[in-house]
């Protein structure tokens, strides 16, 4: 009687003890070699805490190289990382084909981000700690990099962010291969000013990105002396335009600058075809639909215009390879747009500054790691080694019938980023 | 026997009425309730008896007025008017079929518990629970789930829940419907036990049971008060007799 | 915590009541068996405290050993519905909400540490003009975060939860309601970019309460402090599951017509499981945060809601432990699966989703007391007090 | 319309069915799919009507046979259960279809705009409403008129006695699931026309949708079209004061304070609560 009554008790205890033990046994059979990862030596507490420099140096031993993609195969937003994920496994083929790195061939490492920022957290830090890659690339919103900035400063480890931004930020452990707004919205402004722009429309998601850009656009504006005549915001996953489209109606600008995330962009873009507006009457100039989103839509584009540091239109031998590869290797269908090039483009980078520091070690990775260049699909990019983003071209693009982008406007060479905008005079972070 | 003996405790209700969308399922009653006996309701189907009750005890919403301690019970909700003193059974024995037959006792009595001794298990039993127990016969049977209990049992324990809430006024609907004749009479003897200064009325169709027990009996009829009086002075009554005959058939199916 | 406290404040008091006296008046003593069943599930919260206070921290690697904290964390969060839902009938589809508020309450708090005194967090300057509304202010404090930690979402659940339930509006319009706050609280948390962060939320913390955050030996006691919490709310539920409000809240869900009848306002019995469940949810997001170093709309949204609720659904939405393993369950798999199977996993929680509540309502810890029924059991007869007892959370509705 | 699928299968039925919104997502995509297949756009989108119709609630039917026949006593774990349908139905749609939302191009005769009361209405939008205001119409004859809606209608008021009736308890349940899931498909197409289709646009719809239909009172028709109209009214109205997102809270406090108020919904039924 006793004893049935203990096992009844024990029942939940076994079944909690086989849950936890199963979840530390899974560590060794996901990531066999993992093994010798520092963390599992270092979790004794000897580790140091961060901002000292014992807290380690990531380096690689052995044959292989693992890097770390970490990109959203699942969620809302796996619609765009998937392009990117695409791209990084194309160049560690193409590098691993031509004899690696240093030696080494790349192994991939590949995580899911699940579209949030506390999973893309959770899985930088699993692996840099658990499995030791010598970098991550990875990441797309704003959110994500957010995320996974204080682990991978925490860690000291690398990451490779491949997409424009908002700038005002730079960290030593991160690559920002993406534009910053020197590099995309400025241009696009100097664009519209050369068009003789007098009032400007702003619509944008309700997001750090488009609240960011249009607290610079706003400030630039009035440097070129361009009238803003209207900013409006919508949800990130809201597709009910219709009220703003009424007021751009109204308010008639000469241009509209779209900073509208993702899959709501066709719900504006809609909106805007019912109420009668298109690139004839009222033109748009977007930093978020590429050739991968224009025919999406669902409406013909034609003759808008985007801004970008490449377009799959870009006119180089670079870019012919780079997109003969990648249809070879995913159809004949499928477009080449900037995230997608930027981190194709940031493996290579990454490639050339560790066989310049010849170590695959963060700090002697980051100590050489200026004025690293690579002949990119865009053209030629460099890196900066103070603030880790690199120089690109800024161009704008006006698309055609075949959803491609003709490019209209070129800025005069590679733009050196500013993520701070240090440069710019009329630039005030504490005036909205 | 205490007919005619005017307690303090005494519920009064004063045209009462029930208004179904027009339907009036109680029209007007006036109704004194006095303490100390068992004061049988009677009538046919849709006589408006368990509308009475469920008016009294906040389920349904009914206009007059209903006095009871100086309050007016139909402007209270349902758990105020059970804490001022006033409890009920269901036709349905609705008993916590899971919880043991001690532990529904004791939930009953919990409403002379202050809250914050809420958050403590039970541990001894208390002593009005105790002694509904003895007084309702299943003190054998306190750690059983109330689900097994038969028929009857249940019923008696709905009554002991009645008890130890300590209510002053006890209305039973159709307590003995369904039971065993034996059972039946352990019924009527119980309440006569618990009956003492409380108003006990019951909700019946059974004319035997009503005359072995009643000590005042209230025919309804289509939502009016048709007669009261005595079980012998009801009995005599012309028009009781005309509405039974013509619903006899009706009233032993339920009976 | 208030409520540990404020409950064995109360103990020396009780004593003399004779209803709270030690359990050995005449029907209640009996067997060991008896005792064990009482007393099983302590024995049982002490094992659990072992392996997540003693074994863990000592077999784990920091990566894991934080996964297992941010689990713990949504454990709390799962606790609070196993008691709304399991016990009580309220099927709380937004206790997101309340998880945010904790968790904001003590990202702000970080925010304002990592900013230094005076300073303004940095996203303010990014995204606004550099002033900080004032109602960040008292955040400042260390004391009153912790005090607003509990105390906010005690407020804002009585609040909604005196609208919800005193109007007597159950099963699924509760449902769906609590869901559709969920949705307005992150709609509501992305639309307010210049004080919340907008959809990025807040992040890039430093230090929580004066310790540096990359510590290792702050992390393990971050740890500690959320498996701590784990062990000390399953004893506060063990003891409120045993209690005659226990048995009352049960009974409510039940019969809430009967136990109006029986004098009791249902809605009043429902509201305390209902402010308590926010509660723990809400501790549950402040220790959170500072083991995840970020907090956003994404984490707090009705998606994530249900996600707490999937761990409570698997586990056993009426048993003590059923939430705790279940939300453990859950997040490990998230991380683990779907490192392996990044896309099948989707499908895999889906389907598990499904099958639990199709065939095993109660939950895996339902599956005890019916393997334990196939031997005849001398206590079989004796209604479930405790923990394993089989779900009835589910009255028939008519139809 | 999803509102108008759901009163179908939640008031008529006490189902509460999370995964409608993916049926939303399912005429979306069939719509998508008829244009590949019919690619004269015009003609597309009338074949694509019933189509969305047919594939959804066959779906649905499945879903009812499969899962739900068995928890009809247990509506929170119905709802809970097809919370697991709409996640495995998402994966899917992202898995067959990619990540990547597809475009539904709307045929010519949508293009246009036409002024009535001195607002111009595109033709899309006018389409939707009119598609709307048919399904009601449709739906609200074949409840009051046809012997199969006065079975449905018993059904919803006494499941026991319209089974000794002689009417088939399980085959209503059925088709009931199958119009309202059917309904949710049609409603796909609509909403393609508007944003075209990405595997996660049922969830944006099912919680408004769910709010329109508990405000409407359940199991009313004429209710949920009101409280659809009166929230998009609401919502398009504060937008013109305040940003969007703030718009969309407001109007969910609305909603929640208005049930707070009268927890019946607009029109109330005269029988039993179904909760």
């Amino acid at each position: 009687m006793r004893n049935r009554s203990a096992l009844r008790t024990a029942a939940p205890l076994i079944a909690g003890l086989a849950l936890v033990a199963s979840a530390c046994g899974g560590d060794d059979e996901a990531t066999p070699s993992a093994s010798d990862a520092p963390a599992d030596t270092e979790a004794g507490g000897s580790a140091a805490p961060a901002g000292t420099a014992a807290a380690g140096d990531i380096c690689v031993e052995g044959d292989t190289v693992k890097l770390g993609f970490l990109n959203s195969t699942s969620g809302p937003m796996a619609i765009s990382e998937q392009t990117v994920r695409d791209s990084l496994l194309l160049a560690a083929e193409e590098i691993n084909a031509a004899g690696g790195i240093l030696g080494k061939q790349i192994e991939p490492v590949e995580e899911d981000g699940q579209s949030e920022p506390t999973v893309f957290a959770e899985k930088i830090n699993k692996l840099l700690t658990e499995d030791g890659v010598a970098a991550v690339f990875g990441g797309w919103t704003s959110a994500s990099r957010k995320a996974m900035l204080p682990v991978v400063e925490g860690a000291n480890g690398l990451l490779f962010y491949p997409v424009q931004y908002e700038g005002l930020e730079a960290s030593p452990n991160i690559y920002y291969t993406g534009a910053t707004t020197n590099q995309q919205i400025i241009p696009a402004m100097d664009f519209l000013a050369s068009e003789g722009v007098e009032t400007l429309f702003l619509a944008g998601s309700d997001y750090v990105f488009p609240r960011t850009a249009n607290k610079i656009i706003k400030q630039y504006a009035a440097e070129l002396g361009i009238e803003i005549v209207g900013e409006e915001y919508v949800p990130l996953d809201s597709d009910d335009w219709t009220t703003q489209v009424a007021k751009i109606a109204e308010a008639q600008p000469d241009f509209v600058f779209n900073t509208i995330n993702g899959s709501s962009n066709v719900g504006f873009i809609k909106a805007y075809d019912e109420a009668g507006l298109g690139a004839d009457n009222s033109p748009i100039i977007s930093v978020s639909i590429a050739e991968e989103e224009a025919p999406a839509m669902g409406v013909d584009l034609t003759g808008q215009y985007a801004a970008w540091n490449y377009f799959q239109s870009v006119d180089s031998p670079e870019n012919a390879t780079f997109i003969a590869a990648f249809q070879a290797k995913y159809g004949a269908d499928r477009p080449t747009s900037d995230p997608m090039e930027a981190a194709y483009t940031s493996l290579y980078l990454y490639k050339n500054m560790v066989e310049k520091a010849e170590s695959f070690c963060v700090d002697a990775v980051n100590a050489s790691s200026d004025g690293v260049s690579f002949a990119a699909p865009e053209g030629l990019v460099t890196i900066n080694g103070d603030n880790h983003h690199i120089a690109k071209t800024g161009l704008i693009g006006q698309i055609n019938a075949d959803n491609q982008f003709d490019i209209v406007w070129s800025s005069e060479g590679p733009i050196e980023p500013d993520p701070f905008l240090e440069g710019y005079s009329w630039w005030d972070p504490n005036q909205n | 026997m205490t007919a005619s003996f005017l307690a303090e405790d005494y519920l009064e209700i004063r045209d009462l009425t029930v208004d179904f969308d027009g339907f009036k399922a109680v029209d007007g009653v006036d109704l004194t309730l006095l303490q100390g006996r068992l004061h049988f309701l009677i009538g046919p189907n849709g006589a408006g008896k368990t509308t009475l009750v469920d008016a009294l005890t906040g389920l349904v919403r009914g206009t007059g007025g209903a006095k009871f301690r100086d309050h007016d019970l139909l402007t209270m909700k349902s758990h105020m008017i059970v804490r001022l003193g006033i409890g009920r059974t269901f036709q349905t024995a609705s008993v916590f079929e899971q919880l043991s037959v001690l532990q529904n006792l004791d939930i009953a009595a919990g409403v002379h518990r202050a809250a914050r001794r809420s958050v403590f298990a039970r541990g001894r039993v208390p002593e009005r629970v105790e002694q509904a127990l003895e007084t309702i016969g299943l003190a054998d049977l306190a750690h059983r789930p109330a689900g097994i209990l038969a028929h009857g049992q249940k019923q008696w324990l709905e009554v002991g829940m009645l008890l130890v809430q300590d209510a002053k006024v006890m209305f039973l609907d159709e307590t003995v419907a369904g039971m065993s004749s034996g059972e039946r009479e352990e019924t009527g003897e119980l309440l006569k036990r618990i009956v003492g200064d409380r108003t006990i009325v019951v909700i019946e169709h059974d004319m035997d049971f009503m005359r072995r027990y009643a000590d005042f009996v209230t025919v309804m009829h289509t939502g009016r008060v048709l007669a009261e009086g005595t079980v012998a002075e009801v009995q005599a009554d012309q028009r009781v007799q005309e509405v039974y005959l013509g619903t006899a058939t009706e009233a032993a199916t339920h009976g | 915590m208030t409520l540990t406290t404020t409950r064995s404040a109360n103990e020396p008091g009780g004593g003399a009541d004779p209803a709270v006296a030690p359990p050995a008046h005449g029907r209640r003593r009996a067997s060991p068996a008896r005792l064990l069943d009482t007393y099983g599930s302590l024995i049982a919260i002490g094992v659990i405290a072992v392996v997540l206070l003693v074994w863990a921290p000592s077999s784990l690697s920091q990566f894991r050993l934080d996964n297992l904290g941010k689990y713990c964390a949504l454990a709390l969060a799962s606790m609070g519905i196993g008691l709304a839902w399991g016990r009580g009938g309220m099927l709380v589809l937004g206790q997101g909400v309340f998880f945010g508020l904790g968790a904001y309450a003590m990202a702000m708090h970080m925010k304002l540490e990592a900013a230094g005194p005076g300073g303004v967090p940095d996203f303010m300057t990014l995204y606004g003009d550099g002033t900080m509304p004032s109602w960040w202010e008292p955040f400042r404090s260390a004391p009153f975060t912790i005090f607003a930690i509990v105390a906010l979402p005690a407020v804002v659940s009585f609040i909604l939860g005196y609208a919800i339930v005193k109007r007597r509006v159950k099963g699924a319009y509760f449902a769906i309601l609590t869901q559709a706050m969920a949705v307005a609280f992150a709609t509501l948390l992305i639309a307010t970019i210049k004080q919340t962060g907008g959809f990025n939320g807040l992040n890039t913390f430093s230090t929580v309460f004066g310790h540096n955050l990359f510590d290792p030996e702050v992390k393990r006691n971050l740890y500690r402090v959320a498996a701590g919490l784990v062990v000390v709310f399953l004893l506060v539920l063990w003891q409120l599951y045993r209690s005659r409000y226990g048995e009352l809240l049960v009974a409510t869900r039940d019969a809430e017509e009967r136990i109006r009848f029986l004098g009791y306002d249902p809605a009043n019995i429902k509201l305390v499981a209902f402010v308590i469940a926010a509660v723990m949810a809400s501790i549950g997001g402040a220790v959170f945060v500072p083991i995840a170093g970020i907090i956003s709309p994404t984490n707090v949204d009705a998606s994530a809601s249900i996600m707490l609720l999937a761990g409570v659904a698997l586990g056993g939405r009426a048993s003590l432990f059923g939430p705790v393993l279940g939300a453990i369950a859950v997040g490990y798999g998230r991380s683990t699966l779907s490192e392996t199977f990044p896309t099948q996993w989707t499908y895999f929680l889906g389907a598990l989703f499904i099958v639990v509540i199709v065939l095993l309502p109660g939950g895996v810890a339902s599956l005890w007391p019916k393997l334990r029924s196939r031997w005849p059991s001398p206590t079989a007869e004796t209604p479930a007090n405790g923990d394993h007892d089989v779900d009835r959370s589910q009255p028939a509705v008519p139809a | 319309m999803a509102a108008l699928g759901l009163t179908l299968t939640f008031g008529q039925m006490g189902v509460i069915n999370m995964a409608n919104g993916e049926f939303l997502m399912v005429g979306a995509y069939v719509a998508y799919l008829t244009q590949q297949v019919i690619t004269a756009v015009d003609l597309s989108i009338v074949f694509a009507l019933p189509m969305a119709f047919v594939v959804a609630g066959l779906l649905g039917l499945l879903l009812e046979v499969s899962v739900i026949q068995w928890m009809y006593q247990r509506p929170l774990d119905t709802l809970l259960a097809t919370v697991g349908v709409s996640l495995v139905l998402q994966q899917l749609a992202q898995d067959v279809f990619g990540a990547q939302g597809d475009p539904v191009a709307a045929p010519g005769w949508l293009d246009g705009r036409i002024s009535v009361f001195g607002y111009e209405w595109p033709h899309r939008q006018l389409f939707t409403i009119v598609l709307a205001l048919v399904a009601l119409g449709a739906l609200n004859a074949v409840l009051k008129y046809s012997s199969f809606g006065r079975q449905i209608r018993a059904t919803v008021q006494n499941r026991q006695l319209a089974e000794t009736l002689g009417v088939s308890t399980r085959n209503v349940d059925r088709i009931t699931f199958f119009l309202g899931s059917g309904l949710a498909g049609v409603g796909g197409v609509a909403i393609a026309l508007i944003s075209g289709t990405n595997p996660t646009l049922g969830t944006a719809y099912i919680i408004p949708a769910f709010l329109v239909v508990v405000v409407g009172g359940v199991g009313q028709l004429k209710g949920t079209v009101l409280a659809a109209w009166a929230v998009g009214v609401a919502t398009a109205f504060l937008t013109d004061w305040i940003s969007g997102s703030m718009a969309q809270v407001i109007a969910f406090a609305l909603v929640v304070i208005f049930l707070t108020i009268r927890p019946q919904g607009l029109f109330t039924v005269r029988t039993r609560s179904l909760a």
